[in-house]
């Protein structure tokens, strides 16, 4: 795939923007409003970061486990989707700097038996396909069942299907909220989520991490946080 | 001729919409008449017989079965086709059975009869037709006379008090309506009570006891075989024969 | 593209997955042609029956079914059911697989029953039996065998269809194939390889199917 | 299952964007099928070609297309593509659908190619045509008549199968549902709309068809 | 007769896999002829014909045209054909053309004539056949006899040197055939040169010079009308013209 190229080194598809994806389905990370575009956090996150490099921000939507591939193929410039960071990604795709911190979380029917990661031993997890909670909840059970986002993963636990759904925290509270019956349990681990950049684009990742640097010195991630979530997602927790 | 009426048939009208098919046919058919239909085509004989067996509904006028009034109302039809049997033109061989699962299915299933005598009827009855070598026979494999023989057979194995023939010999090549004539000829000599639709002249003239002559929907002329053909009363009737005359 | 050497080590390595995903295929697409044959076989009657308001609801079903991508149906009816009573993961999924095939199903049969020639009724009835003895004695086993042949098609179509039942979490072989690509980052290896098993399915049914065609053919009437 | 009015008040308020929808769903079927219509021909003239290796080229094609879900070459042609050129998303998701269509399109043409009496071409050829020029003037337009209405088929299977694009994230109807769907965490009421756009769209364009044919068969011969 | 030889076959064989279907046939067609291909079905007179047309490939001899020996490793076929027209026996009219379009069809697209040139002269024509009412039908429009002379019209207007007609009259109902015999007899007055495949004795008794009896793909006799019903030479000859007196 042929791309622009800027003095710098730096490939783009077109030189004038920033073309970034997410999925769109990861309320409230990535969400559509009624007029189609998205929204969420990691769009905002997105809409500062193309801005900061002085580009137009565009946002493309992609199924999430399409990410990888699209970003890899070169169908977008970078996915700006929650992307926790682990080594088997960082094999195909480079990872900037973590713009904010979670952790992926046991979600239950509220009348559920299981409460931590040793009592989901044979049980039936759901996960979205191509995300990190599948290499989670594969540590537990080996029953996994796959969807192609979190929410309908969720969406199937709160009818009755499956035993657990492993999801970030956010997300899980969040249809919590939206009247899914559906409980959290245990917080497994702390991750780390970050912008995805295809690996022969050094000069874009570079641009990127000093881009999301300024962002946080200046406290607008910290503010985006704050209108999600209530509170601030993006400092390193101690 | 017995003088018990078998069937008995008053100002009978059917219409398949405005076209008025049947119209104030009165007929009787008496026990071990053979009466055999003739007429140009489309002048209602199929009709007036499968009204006769209930796959048509009459519109009007009444049906006598043996001095008693046949209606879909007051009687199961299916109990009184068991008494009316019927051999069609195409012949309607179950194809996906042998001919000796033809002929046992409706006793078996219909009249409950234990299945191993109604296997010895059947044989009993495909000897009679001259197939008792075919009983496993798929009908694929049979002529057409053969396949009309069966069709009989399997009629008769329900017992019927009378038969009813709609060109049975008219789907046969030349050569091969003889067989079936003459299995029908011998059933008649039997005493059984037959109306027969067909175009085979010598055959009426030999074999049944009054002709039926129909023009329109109508029943012009009825008479015994040598005065219809020797001497017809009706104008129609004598240019039917006419151009019967010369196929 | 994946180079070829690439593509074979991973094909040979899958093996196992795939050829357990390959049984959950033929499970599903088995499962969900016989329930549709019951399906099918119920709603043909019914559009035969010449009773009006049966036929409207045998032709409801039949439009409700060929009026919206199969996509639609499988979510649809994999949420709603849930939603009364709840059934195990490969039952919903058969079920709304069964639920689309029966609709083709049932035209398969309204067909083949029509096509049964109108004097096997008459001679059915001519010997005594209910216009019902004679459809179950004489018409359905008729209509049936003529059915077998596109039946075989069906099945092929409900082979290639199950593809979809991976968005319901079904682990058959397309979601296999989407979830080992997207784990190892190579879909495209495992979008090939998956193709390779759908072909030796289809051409082996296809086989299957022409050989039943010749078959019946000869043995016809 | 959602209660009547809220289900009347979703379709309502989601009006706008479900007609976006459905004008997009309508451009990628028409310009798969018409670009499908392309692939199609080209490929039946192949199989009739009377060169060998055409008419296996041909068979090849179809085999592929038939032998595997359609998912499974949408989500091929998607990233396959990909890896060679950027094409816009647009015109993956049309192509890859056109891909698919073309192979039975191929076999629509080749079917009516082939009813076109033999008289035809050996009229034309007596008059001193080439083959070419007698398959260009002569045979093609009448073959073309005759698949109207099969194309017009193809064109609600086509419609129908759009609905898979929303995999490779066009938003087309069947995307936008489950996006509604999973932002209002109310998938079912998104579902059962967008059932109800597929299923107006299907039988408008049945009725189109079934008036094409009719009138076809009124000036046929 | 003119004595300009127009076809002359030499040795022609023909083979339809095992079935030898044209046997050593040697045959000459001079200016203005009018030759009457006649036998039994299946004696390889279409074949014949359509060899002549270069629609079927010979498989040995030699088929010289105005004396020029054609073939299709030295020859245009396509330019041949236009000097040979052929008319079949079921038209083979373009259904999706007018009589017009037909008509025009190949002199513009072949030919390159000029359009309004090509009307013109295709106006003439139908005139010709009878038929300049025609022009915007289309041909399922028409009666048999009428399409037949479209054809008849559709070939001519490429300007052939020779007619070849196989059974021009025998899809068409009996009271349809006359009008295009008529056609044909025309035709023949103004010297065109043409071989005609028949069952119509009557024509060819009235308009052929010279009649060609074939049977089992070989040319058993070859006379002018008179002789060849008169006075067969060949023993087939007279069976044959029993048989077609019968009909
Ligand atoms: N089911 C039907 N619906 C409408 N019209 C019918 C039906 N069956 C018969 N007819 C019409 O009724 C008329 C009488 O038909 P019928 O079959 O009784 O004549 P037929 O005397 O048996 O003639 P044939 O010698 O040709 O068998 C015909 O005009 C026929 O077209
Ligand atoms: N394309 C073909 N392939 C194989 N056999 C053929 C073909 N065309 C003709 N034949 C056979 O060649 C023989 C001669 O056929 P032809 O059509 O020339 O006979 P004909 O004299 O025109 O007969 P008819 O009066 O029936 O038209 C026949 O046995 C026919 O079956
Ligand atoms: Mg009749
Ligand atoms: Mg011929």
């Amino acid at each position: 795939a042929q791309k622009d190229e800027l003095s710098d080194g730096t490939k783009l598809i077109d030189k004038e923007e920033f073309i970034f994806a997410a999925s769109g389905e990861f309320k409230p990370f990535s969400y559509l409003k009624d007029d189609l575009s998205m929204t969420g956090f990691d769009i905002e996150v997105g809409n500062a970061v193309g801005k900061e490099l002085g580009l137009k921000p565009v946002q493309k939507r992609m199924k999430f486990k399409g990410l990888i591939e699209g970003i890899k193929t070169g169908r977008a410039d970078a996915a700006v989707a929650s992307h926790t960071i682990n080594p088997d990604r960082a094999k195909h795709v480079a990872f900037s700097t973590p713009y904010y911190y979670s952790g992926p979380q046991i979600f239950t029917r509220p009348d559920s038996d299981i409460k931590t990661v040793d009592d989901l031993k044979g049980k039936e997890v759901a996960v979205a396909k191509g995300s990190t909670y599948a290499d989670v909840a594969g540590k537990y059970t080996s029953n996994l069942k796959m969807y192609d986002s979190d929410i309908t993963a969720l969406k199937a636990l709160s009818i009755g299907r499956h035993d657990a759904v492993i999801t970030d925290f956010v997300t899980g509270k969040s249809s919590q909220q939206e009247g899914f019956k559906i409980k959290g349990q245990q917080l497994i681990e702390r991750s780390e989520q970050a912008i995805v950049v295809p690996k022969d684009n050094p000069e874009l990742l570079k641009r990127i991490n000093m881009a999301l640097q300024k962002l946080r010195d200046d406290g607008t991630l910290a503010r985006i946080s704050q209108k999600y979530f209530g509170q601030d997602i993006t400092k390193k927790p101690e | 001729m017995n003088s018990r009426e078998m069937i008995k048939i008053e100002n009978l009208n059917k219409s398949f919409g405005s076209l008025h098919v049947l119209k104030d046919i009165d007929l009787s058919v008496y026990e071990s008449e053979v009466v055999c239909l003739v007429g140009s085509s489309g002048s209602g004989k199929s009709t007036l017989l499968r009204c006769l067996n209930f796959l048509e509904k009459k519109d009007g006028g009444s049906i006598f079965i043996r001095g008693e009034e046949i209606s879909p109302d007051t009687h199961n039809i299916n109990d009184v086709r068991q008494t009316v049997g019927m051999v069609f033109q195409h012949f309607n061989l179950f194809p996906h059975k042998t001919v000796l699962e033809n002929i046992i299915e409706a006793p078996i299933i219909v009249k409950k009869i234990p299945k191993s005598e109604a296997v010895d009827e059947a044989r009993e009855l495909l000897q009679k037709v001259g197939l008792e070598d075919k009983a496993d026979v798929y009908p694929s494999k049979l002529s057409g006379g053969q396949k009309q023989r069966v069709a009989i057979a399997r009629s008769l194995a329900m017992k019927p008090d009378i038969m009813l023939f709609d060109e049975p010999t008219s789907a046969l090549d030349p050569e091969l309506v003889g067989e079936v004539l003459t299995t029908m000829k011998e059933l008649a000599d039997e005493g059984m009570t037959m109306v027969v639709v067909t175009h085979e002249m010598g055959f009426a003239r030999e074999v049944a006891d009054s002709i039926v002559f129909m023009n329109d929907g109508k029943i012009l002329e009825k008479n015994c075989p040598e005065e219809f053909f020797d001497n017809p009363k009706e104008e129609r009737t004598k240019e039917f024969l006419k151009t019967t005359a010369l196929k | 593209m994946p180079s070829f050497s690439h593509f074979f080590q991973t094909f040979i390595s899958s093996k196992g997955l795939f050829l357990d995903a390959t049984l959950l295929t033929l499970k599903l697409t088995i499962v969900s042609i016989l329930i549709g044959i019951i399906f099918g076989l119920f709603f043909a009657l019914l559009k035969i029956s010449r009773i009006k308001i049966l036929e409207y609801i045998s032709n409801a079903y039949v439009f409700l079914v060929r009026g919206t991508p199969l996509i639609v149906q499988i979510f649809i009816l994999y949420f709603g059911f849930s939603g009364i009573f709840l059934i195990p993961d490969f039952w919903a999924a058969a079920l709304a697989l069964a639920f689309h095939n029966g609709a083709y199903i049932a035209e398969i049969f309204r067909g083949t029953i029509q096509s049964v020639d109108k004097g096997q009724m008459e001679a059915g009835r001519s010997l005594g039996m209910t216009r019902g003895t004679a459809m179950r004695r004489i018409i359905l086993p008729q209509a049936f065998r003529r059915a077998l042949p596109p039946l075989g098609n069906q099945f092929i179509i409900g082979l290639k269809d199950s593809s979809l039942a991976a968005f319901i979490s079904m682990n058959e072989l397309f979601n296999v194939a989407t979830t080992l690509g997207s784990n190892h980052f190579d879909e495209m290896t495992y979008l090939l390889i998956v193709a390779i098993y759908y072909l030796v399915l289809v051409a082996l049914l296809t086989m299957i199917v022409s050989m039943l065609e010749k078959k019946l053919a000869i043995s016809d009437r």
